[in-house]
């Protein structure tokens, strides 16, 4: 059963790639963030795959249970998921001041528009 | 049982997620996700069951506000903001 | 004893299932939006009910049937109240249902 | 695992790849929000498949509730579209992806299989805080007692990035208090809306206490309170109108007790280093090392739940005052 054992890990690798095609091959910042999350998200879940362990359960501790899984990945990943919404935010609002300033958020024009900007004392 | 129940639920997550691909209108995804919401609550409670540790009905609690509160947020942005075409987002 | 509670939430459960399913296969089938609206919505507040009654029964009388009913109660409340407002955004908005007629009715205005 | 479980994973983890194909496909950003919203409680039930419940609980809370609500407010600022954009390549991105991710599985065959209890992981540091840490700490939940007791450092650092990004997004965005009359029509209240927030607000913030102070027993802790008394704020906010929520919770009040919050942890440190111990050592605290480990805790949880509380509104206030100046 080869392939299901590795199920998780290849999933986590579509995403993570999915990810990454979102960052580098959108237009529109938002939707690059939005990728930058995708890719975030398989990182937490490689991470709690790891950390799961055949016939255990949750690690809070109860009665009459011997097996629980890994909970140093749980720890990790649960102050990730809350830095990760901050830096975000802090994305967003990047986000918010270049439409500001520029009026578009497509890279492309934001890349033209600063060209403009920089070709334009001479001419 | 819990089995049976988890995969039928499971179903209804399946069929509620391909009408969120398809729309068409900004509504239908609306309504497949808050749908979607509502079966995870479900999902999850019959799981707790499923694994003989119920304890864990916190989450299917949160996910039951959280999933309120996110419908209510879209709606509110649909109003504020119309879409352009009220009728399709394609 | 514990047969007829076993009974009861498989009986309990499967009504919750198919009620579910119902649903899902009306917001994927019907053609138009509002149809599909009240496919969901309808269904969903017995789907809840049914399911969470069979797993109180299973659970007994501890914090865990608390919580059930909690978040039954919670999902009373609110999935109406979603319903509802996503409706009237719509409504608003300018999607207007469309009104079909049937058969019968179309052949009787085409002689009239 | 059993193969129930396995089956369950592998429905849940398809269902993720399909999302995630009909966000990379999908023009509208509103849909993407939309999907975005279902990627996170789908990845939110698979943690709690692989276990991980503390984790499921953050990532339902921040994922679904917090992360919608700004990306919403942000496409509201910056349109709904994305611009169709000429000639444009898009094989030299795909062939970069797919020899970086055969180069990534070529590498997950040496992995050790999936749940397979003598992996690597689950031989070092984790057995100890499994057996140990029931009786050294005195809670059964061992995230929190690994979050906020063995790790405490990392924690007050993730704290302190926390307050970094909010102070990052207030010189930013800034928040306007008192905004000048709205330039465009605010849409008409709807009474059944706010009948029902207002009964569900108290309850709301009511499970956000117990979701605080329950963590050393069950899923929760302050970093999940924190976010759901913030969507509590949230919903009123909604219902009602920006200027009703900034009444009630004023943003001057908030910025003091995010920093409060931080204070508390760094506080509680440095109280344990006067009573003798080293920072963070929570023994000392307290004649007995088990309540000092009690006490510690939940003072440390408190900090947490309340910086990260107040950083998520204020947030939430410097992105719809902003929208409100650009409609």
């Amino acid at each position: 059963m080869m392939t299901l054992e590795h199920y998780n890990y290849w999933v986590v690798i579509f995403l993570m790639m999915a990810g990454f095609y979102i960052l580098i091959d959108s237009n529109n910042l938002i939707k690059k963030i939005i990728g930058l999350n995708i890719f975030q998200t398989s990182v937490f879940m490689l991470y709690i795959s790891l950390g799961k362990v055949a016939g255990g359960t949750a690690p809070i501790a109860a009665e009459g249970i011997k097996t629980y899984s890994n909970p140093l990945p749980h720890v990790l990943i649960l102050t990730a998921i809350v830095v990760g919404i901050a830096t975000t935010s802090l994305a967003l609002a990047l986000v918010i001041r270049i439409k500001e300033s520029y009026d578009t958020v497509q890279e492309n024009e934001i890349l033209e528009l600063d060209q403009i900007a920089d070709e334009g004392p001479q001419a | 049982m819990f089995t049976v129940t988890c995969l039928a639920i499971l179903v209804v997550m399946g069929i509620a997620l391909a009408r969120a691909f398809t729309g068409p209108t900004v509504y239908d995804r609306i309504l497949a996700v808050n749908m979607f919401g509502t079966k995870t609550v479900l999902f999850m409670a019959a799981y707790g069951f499923l694994t003989e540790r119920p304890e864990f009905l916190d989450i299917a609690l949160v996910y039951a506000l959280i999933n309120f509160v996110g419908v209510i947020a879209v709606l509110k942005f649909v109003e504020r903001y119309p879409p352009p075409s009220a009728h399709s987002d394609e | 004893m514990t047969f007829i509670i076993d009974a009861l939430s498989w009986v309990f459960l499967m009504l919750g299932c198919f009620l579910g399913i119902s649903g899902a296969v009306g917001i994927f089938q019907f053609k138009e939006f509002y149809s599909r609206v009240h496919a969901a919505s309808v269904t969903d507040t017995l789907c809840v009910f049914f399911i969470m009654a069979g797993l109180v029964l299973q659970s007994g009388f501890t914090l865990v049937t608390v919580k059930l009913v909690l978040a039954v109660a919670l999902l009373w409340f609110t999935s109406p109240v979603a319903s509802h407002a996503l409706i009237h955004a719509a409504y608003l908005t300018g999607l207007k249902p469309k009104l079909t007629t049937t058969r019968k009715e179309a052949a009787k205005r085409g002689q009239s | 695992m059993s193969n129930i479980n396995l089956l369950i994973d592998i429905v849940l983890l398809t269902m993720l790849v399909f999302t995630t194909v009909a966000i990379i496909r999908l023009r509208s950003l509103f849909a993407i929000v939309m999907l975005s919203g279902v990627y996170s409680l789908l990845s939110a039930n698979i943690f709690v498949i692989l276990d991980a419940v503390d984790v499921a609980f953050t990532e339902a809370a921040v994922g679904a509730g917090i992360s919608t609500v700004l990306m919403l407010a942000t496409i509201g600022i910056t349109g709904y579209e994305q611009k169709k954009r000429r000639n444009h390549n898009w094989i030299a991105p795909l062939t970069v992806v797919l020899i970086t991710g055969a180069v990534l599985v070529y590498g997950t065959l040496d992995m050790p299989a999936f749940t397979n209890p003598n992996d690597p992981i689950h031989l070092h540091v984790a057995p100890r805080y499994i057996n140990d840490s029931p009786t050294e700490i005195g809670i059964p939940n061992m995230v929190t007692s690994v979050l906020a007791s063995y790790r405490g450092y990392d924690t007050m650092g993730e704290v302190i990035v926390v307050f970094a990004a909010l102070i990052g997004v207030l010189s930013l965005l800034g928040i306007r208090e008192k905004s000048s009359a709205p330039l465009h029509a605010e849409p008409p209240a709807r009474p059944i809306l706010q009948v029902m927030a207002k009964f569900m607000i108290p309850y709301i913030i009511l499970f956000s206490l117990y979701v605080q102070f329950h963590g050393d027993f069950g899923p929760g802790g302050g970093f999940q309170a924190g976010v759901i008394f913030s969507v509590a704020i949230i919903l009123y906010t909604l219902t009602f109108s920006q200027q009703d929520a900034m009444a009630l919770v004023p943003p001057r009040v908030l910025k003091r007790f995010a920093a409060i919050g931080v204070l508390i942890y760094g506080g509680t440190g440095v109280v344990s280093m006067f009573k003798g111990g080293n920072f963070l050592d929570y023994n000392v605290l307290v004649d007995d090392p088990l309540h000092g480990q009690h006490y510690g805790i939940l003072i440390i949880e408190f900090g947490v739940g309340l910086t990260v509380a107040c950083v998520m509104m204020l947030i939430f206030f410097a992105f719809i005052s902003r929208g409100d100046k650009n409609p």
